[in-house]
């Protein structure tokens, strides 16, 4: 059996400038943040990203002048955060290009890729701008392959008249990182607790790189086949860093990390605050490990999740601004 | 939030908005809930009249037995104890698109006399002033759900005649129009907002003021909003009883992560 | 929390004559046997069959004269035996009405009932007969509305010309019968191994009955929810019956029983040993557990699975033909 | 089966054609595998010169590490040490449709040069003289694997000039007719039979004679086979080595389940 572990600087470096690119999570959760804060050390630039609902990991990439467009749903942290500051920023400013899309209907999309179809059916978005307005040009479609041509079409049911749906077009991205529980080196994934929409983005991505807590072994995850997230040739990369989602939660792990959340929002509202923050825990840092340190032991360790519940109970979580 | 002596007597407009909200739920229903007011009101209804109503979390959790609040619809509280953990794609089409869910709550920065809600942004699309976070599922569960609850600061801007952006339809021009667009069902049932509770006539589907907070006039309600607000059927909204301000309290936020 | 659990006659008798109705299961593993049975017990008439790899369920039942129509893939028990007996001389017969789908075909038209659409698209078939003909006659079709009004219909992808898709319709039944490793009173329903399309056909079904080997509690089964099958609202009626699927397999609880399967097929080729069978093993016994007794205990331990494989390793399996 | 002395000297028709299926597979490609002579090719392909082929079962099994030969492709043997367990929808959609199947096994009643396969029925569809199970997944593995390997026994009247009905699309009517219908990929590469070996030729895409079985002539096969079949490039099949025949024997299918 091959190996497919790498380091985390390496997996980063496989993602060349301009590449279409998803990551997995849901707003505050279980996004490959290692990963991301390591494409931004790396200086990626005009990255073209597709998503449902990111949070911070989209939001410092979009600060950190690595994204040139993004198809998505939503950009912000909920409660953390009820907004990506950078994202607002970004579009406010004209200086990102995107497509609005609903959550349903970006997950659609991807499951869509992931059947090998051009497109699916939904019931969705009719009567909403959603659906009426367009935020890319058709020159800016027919500009960039890797934009579908029409943002959505209409279709009558063959099957009964006057029945409408509304046909969303397959996403197919270069790359697709996720970040997980538990891998092999062989690259079998589980997730534990909710999935999100990572397995059909990986499913329509050419290479998946799988960030881990742990890595287990393959007797472990072949135990349980039921919970095996991708069939084994879908990952390509794995990659082993523990607590490589904080600030965000990883269910059975650890908890969503206020403090630092707070900061993060704090800062990405001022450019400059925004600069010294990427100063201090990323271009200020050589790796993910030294990260950690700067976050501290006793703050990761006031996180970890209690077995009995999956996170961590005693939390001080109140909203801290 | 005042503490006082006895709490049945005096509560916060947080307090009010989620006991309100919660009686919008009712017993053995399924309800789609988003992060703040709607996950107090939910977990409230489920721990005071409506023990079986089925809570569904956009991110895959579904059937959740709620011990600590969640700060997103993707916490890992809302797991814990949960009937099913799956996916969006699962929750919005097996769930959401096939029927099942019978009330959805929503919220967002601008809605109008027909309950449409904007939460994308402010100004020209292209070049706004303002950007939001954009729709995530509240167009869905606006389209989807077999009725919406909205909850809305009570601002004249924020109610205004006309939204800059229909992220979530609502009865969209009235009448007909919701369903002629190509919606199969749904529709806002009752808007709460921070001044009162609004519903909709049942042809027309204008919004009405159905009650005014309490320290609050109809009068009061109508200046603070947007568009022409029918006030004739206004009475006060009812108050939280004690027991539902003790368990909100002690139950479902003693962390005051969301009560003020 | 109310139980959801009654017993296996009551339980059939909830499907009148006529019914639309699919069941769980794959060829030779899983299909709710005892429920079977006791459909033919009870001298059901006109069930109309939605499946795609059935095997000696749907051939008992064609065989006992429950059945007046089925939309299908495949009738048969792989090698246990490599036709349905009964399915065969009826169609030969022209006693009963059917359509033929592939069974990638079948599995996407419950998806689409499951996931709320009208149909789905797919790549397969073209070319085919499967595609080209059509074994119901739009007259047949257009008699009863819970046949869909067409087979299927052609697009082309509106996002890029000459992209052809095939678009199967929604299937939407009255009943579906799952048999399933695990379910609580509540109706939560776990199943260990392959899920088969158990999901999608209980998601397209009014009424879900679900059949199990074993009732665990609520605590239990919330331990692990990224293993269960459906929502609390999906399934209406839970039924304890152990080797409920006998003669067929049902991972982690036992093994197919050949002995038993080759003197179903057997019978099933000559009507008045089909008849003998039917007397022997569902007409002459008043319930299911009778059934069992007449198979008997020995063979049954025979069956009973290794923990450490999930079937019976010793099984003397080779066809007995 | 005959018992000889030295294994490597003799071997059954089952096992020749076990072998050569076996040899179609390719290390580290993705293998849709059905019940039978597919199941013996592919797990001997695995422990011999394909060690790291991947293994798919329609019924949802995914990366078997079969201990024991299944009898079904839903047997729980599939199951045990499987990477991944899901579904036919899983299978159908995520792997097949994807185009993430390299290689499918598929066998019928009729065949006919252009490698369409009829396992439907004989005679008129509508009144048929002979019912088979229909498809299943025969007719998908057909249209969406990368190409296909055919098992199928060599009778005059199974290898027809036209068969009763086309359960499997092969090349349809050779050329560019399968692109033309609406297929994306894929068409037979191989026919393995009980008397030789057909492959088809790259642009007419009609069957030719590749081998005989070791014991026949091309003339042979050319009298058993309905249509016009080409035998200029015939030369014999290979047989099994040693090696193959014990573990076949020994390891895949000691029990003699499907192995004569």
């Amino acid at each position: 059996m091959t190996s497919k572990l790498i380091g985390l600087a390496e997996a980063a470096a496989l993602v060349p400038d301009g590449a279409t690119l998803s990551l997995g999570g849901f707003t505050a959760q279980r996004h490959p943040m290692a990963f991301v804060y390591e494409l931004i050390r790396q200086k990626k630039r005009d990255l073209y990203l597709f998503g449902h609902s990111p949070g911070g990991d989209w939001d410092i990439l979009i600060g950190a002048g690595c994204v040139k467009r993004v198809e998505l749903a939503y950009e912000a942290d909920e409660a953390f955060g009820t907004i990506g500051p950078r994202w607002r920023r970004a579009v406010q400013a004209g200086r990102i290009e995107w497509e609005d899309y609903s959550n349903f209907g970006m997950v659609t999309r991807f499951q869509a890729g992931a059947m090998g179809l051009p497109f699916l059916p939904t019931r969705t978005a009719f009567g909403s701008d959603v659906f009426a307005k367009q935020a890319l040009t058709a020159e800016q479609r027919a500009a960039d392959p890797r934009t579908s041509p029409l943002k959505q079409a209409v279709i009558e049911s063959p099957f009964q008249a006057g029945d409408k749906l509304l046909l969303l077009p397959a996403i197919h991205t270069e790359f697709c990182v996720l970040h997980v529980q538990k891998a092999t080196e062989s690259g079998l994934v589980r997730v534990e607790g909710q999935t999100f929409a990572d397995n059909i983005q990986a499913l329509c991505a050419d290479t998946v790189i799988v960030t881990a807590e742990e890595i287990v072994s393959e007797d472990f995850m072949r135990q349980e086949p039921e919970r095996t997230l991708l069939p084994p040739f879908a990952v390509a990369h794995v990659v082993h860093v523990p607590f490589g989602s904080h600030p965000y939660a990883v269910y059975n792990y650890y908890d969503h990390d206020p403090r630092q959340l707070k900061d993060y929002h704090a800062a990405a509202m001022i450019d400059e605050d925004f600069q010294s923050y990427l100063e201090k825990y990323v271009y200020g840092v050589p790796d993910f490990e030294s990260y950690l340190a700067v976050v501290g032991a006793a703050r990761l360790d006031s996180l970890k999740a209690d077995p009995e519940y999956g996170y961590s109970p005693n939390l001080k979580r109140r909203r801290l601004d | 939030m005042t503490t006082v002596s006895n709490p049945a007597l005096t509560y916060s407009l947080t307090e009010l908005m989620a006991v309100t909200a919660a009686r919008e739920i009712q017993d053995n229903e399924v309800v789609f809930a988003g992060t703040g007011l709607p996950m107090l009101g939910a977990m409230l209804a489920q721990k005071t009249h409506a023990p079986n109503c089925l809570v569904i979390f956009e991110a895959g959790a579904i059937g959740s037995r709620l011990r600590h609040l969640p700060m997103s619809v993707g916490d890992p509280r809302t797991v814990r104890g949960a009937a099913l953990a799956a996916g969006l794609a699962e929750v919005f089409t097996y769930m959401l698109q096939a029927g099942k869910v019978d009330v959805g709550f929503i919220s967002g920065a601008q809605i109008d006399r027909f309950g449409n809600i904007n939460s994308t942004s402010m100004g020209d699309y292209h070049h706004p002033s303002v950007r939001f976070p954009g729709s995530g599922g509240s167009c869905d569960i606006a389209c989807l759900a077999k009725r919406t609850v909205i909850i809305a600061q009570h601002e004249k801007r924020r109610l205004p005649e006309k939204i800059d952006y229909i992220t979530s339809p609502g009865w969209l021009n009235g009448g007909e129009s919701r369903k002629e667009a190509g919606l199969i069902r749904g529709g806002p049932s009752v808007v709460v907002t921070t001044r009162g509770v609004l519903r909709f006539r049942p042809t027309s589907h204008e919004a009405y003021l159905a009650s005014y907070h309490p320290g609050l006039t109809a009068e009061n309600v109508r200046e603070e909003t947007g568009f022409m607000l029918d006030t004739a059927d206004a009475s006060e909204t009812p108050i939280p009883t004690a027991e539902e301000l003790h368990i909100l309290r002690n139950v479902v936020d003693p962390e005051r992560i969301f009560l003020k």
